[in-house]
């Protein structure tokens, strides 16, 4: 593909950047040094961030940069990975719509673009590409776990609607969100993966009920969706009935393959691993009066060590990946790194807080913070499929080793044990 | 917990576990994240007539242990604690309640045992101290004599339940060195309480200021100058009940992961069948086995007040202070999303292990306290 | 059992421990306090431990305090488990015969007394309560790993003979001992827990070839065993042809109860487990000049605390199972938590002796043994079976967790796989 | 290593590779464990014919890199180093003939710089010092002025290759304070060398003694007095070299690690096919390419004479000192009882990453050594 980047119709690449950079400039806002990644945000501050960032990617929009990998009549730029990446590099200083580049852009976009008909496309991905869409992944269910293709939630065909009924759980902002992609169980008489599905459907209607999830931190980010006889068209299924896990395969490749992915905007230096977000543990120990005491001064070292081994890690296999020279599965590892290293940077900074990571005088929030982050620090490991899930992909996929025994492939999802007899 | 218990211990301890099962299930202690106390006084009342704190007071002064070994009781106690991440002060309150029976006066036991045992007044411990003194053992809060009183003037956080408290437990810097305890009216003047803020559901605790508060001699626990066996003592017994707890908080821990990782299926199999899980299970399985025998020698080496006891609690700390958190952090991964969320019931043990680990000593202070510990004993054998 | 220490017979505890200790005092040399359990010996110096050791065990046996627990038409004293812990108790600080309680008495007398016939029995173990016979086992073989019932080792039988081809590995010093009990295959057709014998052999005749194995640490401790055409009678086999897994399973369960046994001496506070018998963490700062070192000190403190949780562990299990509380699977969890924190303790005492332990003058070799003793320190997971499989073992027979699959179960031994198909 | 190499990079790279291949098998690695060289004089010459010990020096100076990076070209030749656990003082040689090259003078680079790339003289860095001084940057040995010239008095330890060496590169605390670097003949009057001991089969290390040993201002390399900087960028090469070989001992590790999983049977099954030695597995390729990362990083860092030079090469080693070992130590385990003979080969690569862990600073010392720079650095910043 990089190839079309010399092709005489497509833009070159410089002087992409020259009419970008100018442009940027004229109508992108600085970045706010003072918002942190992962600040705790009102519920009005959370629903002005996300009104303000559909603003700027309707900017974008306006000025040509929206969906840069998209094709013109989808309403995308029509250019090239590399142009992405030129964007990502010019982007850096300036504000951008972080708040729904994933999954709207990927793997939702991303999906709905590869096996949505013209139809389909030409309804949403304009309205994606505008900011008039923010879509959310219906993936996971509540006591599914790991295993996305063991979806419970089912749909019924009744003439040309689905009737569907279930519940997704793990949707980031559900609640401010517009449209969701959803992975549906269409048969259970045939081998779990063959009775599979994927809809479109508008979150907020009737027959869709969405419950915030209190997290034990106090966070409200994630949602749970209880769809009770919802009733959608079938020109909202994308791709073939009980065909969906060949959809799904793609769409678990996007999820996985975010740190390399050009359908959205990822500035330089952003990528996930790099950093906590968080409070740097030199600026912690400073905070509990630390700096001089040697102890200390071996966690920080080794926080900052833990810090740019994970950032050069993930840095090092999205060039290999790039490049072909190292295998999709590759992801994993960074995947596992991210989610072991960044425990332990939790785990850091509650050791360096002290006492005042359980019991603090208001002044020290911050390092209370660092105690109830430690409480939540397993989410590094869960989020995003667990590490558990990772290292099987790693030993299977990309290592070769055998896979372990299942017993699910064979039967129909009916038949399938879902938990333990009861006694 | 021990594997042996006496009748008599195990009927109480069995008492303890059916009443925190009736007075303070899970949705409960929920409820109590907002609540100013974290728990209610008539609980902690009742909780007094079962023995929670009369154990360390002889039955002259009005206490009683269930099996002679006070300390071994007591940990039963905070076993229980620990696996209903139970509210009320049961460490500070046992700390004052048997320091002012070990060295108070006979008009200090007579004013202050009835009360404090029957939890009609709470007592708390102001031992720790903020920034930049909160490494363990310092004491910087100073108790000057003048004009016939002795004048306190320092800060002390975090203090459990400080709010609540009627009455503190005050470690002190006296002018010549050495250290002065005192027990004193929460409210005297000079003495100011602000609220901190906490991880813990239900427990709480206060900053507390000390601004030239002016006390009598009588309120002078122990020896002036000489209360640094007492503060060990109270330190020894403030760790066994934090040892048990989270013993008893990692014991929960397992049980509830246990379950789930046998009725719970993936890929058609149990989480139990997976060999990954399996042997990080067993691992688990293996530290909590370790910090129920240190938690328990522990308590048996400050009930005997032997020669051990500082040792024992402190590597009880530095054990129970990584490990505990180990496996209670292994058990919601166990569990995926739903383990991180509030909803679930990991966390409030979680919690209370984590709380435990970081007061009374880090485990940073509690292996540097250890090798001071080998060393003077090295020193005594050379 | 215990109620036979009341019977009228058999000697009061008290009694028997005043005795004991009288008997001591005059009849066994105090314990030398420089004698490191684990000090490297040149050859000739194990070999003159080794006789000194048969020494003492003779005059036990001439007083009467061998085999406590072994009937006295054995030889033995025919005493209860009580006895011996009497006797384990009284013997703290005096010399015994360490080099050979582990595994003579147990397992391989205490198979023989369970499993021996009369014959066998009275050839065998009055032999060695005097000190004349020591035992190794015969077990592991080279390629076998953790599956000792996979023996390849084979015996066919030739009349009144067997004739035994094969080899056998990590024997502790098969070079200076007598007698081998051994665990071999004597059919091939039938699944492989059915098809294996137990045969007591001779060491050092015709046949046996012993090669004595260097580890990279320099011990030559562990021998292995190359056995060809060795012939051996009938009547030095132990249970039924093809029975021997009936042996095995109590020869496993004898090698995995060495801490609670009484077939044999184990001093009171010598528990496996309880500590590395090396230096102690703080002698090693100490001579690293690092005792000021506040990050040392955490090493130290931290060295500390997992010597007494082991000890406080192993010692909680040791009661459970011996009052039944806990059952002998229980077992595992001392011998992960062995090999678990005794890494560790490695890995400390290596961190404290800095750029010592891995170069250093001739006056800081013991800093330089550290180092070595870091290379080896997975040893400690290995030795005596990997905490893998205790690991299973704790998971599956302790917690009841699902069984591992295993493809050996149901087939001849002949079909099962043994390595990789050749490509 | 990188993933990308340039075709002369890999050439270059596949030329080690084969020499090491055909002069160095593990065989002769366990022969050399009573050698007191640990290594071959006409193999190291060979060595340098390959370029081993001129990529740091400029074409001018009779040197050349293969890729106009030699850094990152030396550490191609490291990490082969490591996955062979070569002979041979890269580390010590490379570091001198690079001192030398980048602030010698006319004269020093015509007498030392031919015979350090022809590999006919040894140069060896004598930087460290013993107890008490071992903590790395600590510099106890005096450059004294007497008499026109310098008298150097101190001990260094551990020296590589110091019985081998024919020139010592020293590094001496100078009178007014700073630095001041020194090229003497080894044979130098008031130098003498004693063997010390080590745990690898190869390398060579020496206590070196200078007892008041004088030397003319000839030998100064560099300015005296401020050779901060000269020293700063030989413990970066020194680590750069440390960072690349340890990742191939761990690469070497995993893969003889890997064939043995697939190939090596239990109970009927491989031991690749067991999940919890796979999830362990899959963290140790992790590992494994974060140390690819962050050696590669380091590298380019100090090729470029980057200002997070001296971060990055600290990170590696604060990095690849607890993970390589960590990883390593795993290979054992998946061995069993033959991973602890000397008989296998896993301990050759394991021993090779335990030497360098601990030398030119422990990960404690870099730790350390991180947070400083990060102090200074938001020093610069605020």
């Amino acid at each position: 593909m990089s190839d079309l980047a010399q092709a005489p119709d497509i833009e070159d690449l410089d002087s992409f950047r020259y009419r970008l950079r100018d442009w940027l400039k004229e109508n992108m806002p600085p970045a706010d040094p003072r918002r942190a990644p992962f600040r705790r945000m009102s519920d009005e501050e959370e629903l002005a961030l996300v009104a303000y960032h559909r603003e700027l990617q309707r900017r974008l929009y306006d000025g040509g940069f929206a969906g840069i990998i998209f094709a013109k009549e989808y309403g995308g730029a029509g250019l090239t990975p590399a142009h992405q990446e030129v964007l990502n590099e010019e982007i850096v200083g300036y504000e951008y719509p972080a708040r729904f580049q994933v999954p709207t852009f990927s793997p939702c976009a991303s999906v709905i673009y590869e096996f949505g008909t013209d139809e389909q496309k030409r309804r949403h991905i304009p309205a994606i590409l505008r900011g008039e869409e923010i879509w959310m992944q219906f993936l996971s269910e509540p006591g599914g776990g790991s295993d996305v293709a063991g979806a419970q939630t089912t749909a019924i065909r009744d003439g040309d609607e689905w009737v569907i009924n279930g519940s997704k759980i793990w949707t980031t902002g559900a609640w401010w969100s517009d449209w969701g992609l959803c992975l549906a169980r269409t048969n259970w008489d045939v081998p779990k993966h063959r009775g599979l599905s994927v809809f479109m459907l508008k979150i907020h209607q009737p027959g869709i009920d969405v419950h915030r999830i209190e997290m034990l931190n106090g966070s409200k980010e994630f949602c749970q969706e209880f769809m009770t006889d919802l009733r959608i068209p079938d020109s909202d299924r994308i791709g073939e009935v009980d065909g969906g896990w060949t959809v799904g395969t793609r769409w678990m490749y996007h999820e996985k393959s975010l740190g390399i992915s050009h359908y959205f905007i990822r500035p330089v230096g952003s990528m996930r691993g790099a950093n906590l977000g968080g409070p740097t543990p030199l600026g912690v120990a400073r905070q509990a009066g630390r700096l001089d005491d040697p102890v200390a001064r071996q966690l920080v070292g080794e926080a900052h060590t833990l810090q740019l081994a994970g950032q050069e890690a993930t840095a090092r296999i999205a060039r290999g990946m790039a490049s072909r020279k190292l295998s999709d599965q590759a992801a994993g590892i960074s995947r596992i790194l991210a989610g072991v290293l960044n425990t332990r940077l939790a785990t850091i900074n509650y050791e360096l807080a002290g006492a005042s990571a359980v019991a603090w005088d208001e002044q020290d929030q911050p390092l209370g913070d660092l105690g109830v982050e430690f409480l939540m620090r397993q989410a590094r490991q869960i989020g995003g499929g667990t590490v558990e899930m990772s290292r099987n992909g790693v030993s299977e996929r990309l290592l070769g080793m055998p896979r372990e025994t299942r017993r699910d492939n064979d039967v129909a999802f009916r038949e399938v044990p879902r938990s333990a007899p009861s006694r | 917990m021990k594997l042996e218990l006496s009748p008599e211990q195990a009927f109480f301890a069995g008492t303890t576990r059916q009443f925190l099962d009736d007075k303070v299930p899970t949705s409960l202690l929920r409820e109590l994240r907002n609540d100013p106390a974290g728990f209610d006084r008539e609980f902690w009342r009742q909780g007094a007539d079962l023995g929670w704190t009369s154990l360390l007071v002889t039955e002259d002064d009005g206490g009683g242990s269930v099996s002679g070994e006070g300390v071994c009781d007591l940990a039963l106690v905070a076993f229980e604690f620990g696996r209903y991440a139970a509210p009320g002060p049961l460490t500070t309150a046992n700390v004052v309640t048997a320091a002012v029976a070990r060295s108070g006066t006979a008009e200090q036991k007579a004013g202050l045992l009835p009360d404090l045992m029957s939890g009609a007044r709470i007592g708390s411990w102001a031992y720790a101290e903020p920034r930049p003194f909160e490494r363990l053992g310092t004491v910087s809060l100073q108790a000057t004599r003048r004009d016939g009183r002795y004048v306190l003037s320092g800060h002390k956080a975090p203090v459990e339940s400080a709010v609540e408290a009627e009455v503190f437990l005050v470690t002190a810097a006296a002018e010549a060195g050495g250290l002065t305890q005192f027990v004193i009216p929460a409210d005297t003047p000079g003495v100011s309480v602000t609220p901190m803020r906490t991880l813990d559901m239900t427990r709480r605790y206060g900053h507390v200021v000390f601004d030239e508060a002016a006390v009598p001699d009588s309120a002078v626990l122990g020896e002036p100058g000489a209360a640094g066996d007492d503060v060990e003592r109270q330190l020894q017994i403030a760790l066994v009940i934090q040892l048990a707890e989270m013993t008893g908080a990692m014991d929960r821990g397992m049980e509830i992961t246990t379950e789930w990782l046998f009725n719970r299926y993936s890929f058609g199999r149990p989480l139990a069948s997976y060999q990954a899980l399996k042997h990080r299970f067993a691992d688990m399985k293996s530290y909590l086995e370790a910090a129920n025998g240190l938690a328990d020698a522990a308590a048996q080496h400050v009930q005997d007040e032997s020669a051990r006891a500082g040792e024992y609690v402190s590597a009880g700390k530095s054990f129970l202070g990584e490990y505990a958190l180990q496996v209670l952090h292994e058990c919601v991964q166990f569990h995926g999303g739903i383990g991180v969320t509030f909803e679930h019931d990991l966390h409030l043990y979680l919690r209370r292990a984590v709380l435990d680990a970081q007061l009374y000593g880090t485990v940073a202070d509690h292996r540097d306290r250890l090798t001071s510990i080998l060393e003077s004993r090295e020193q005594l054998h050379v």
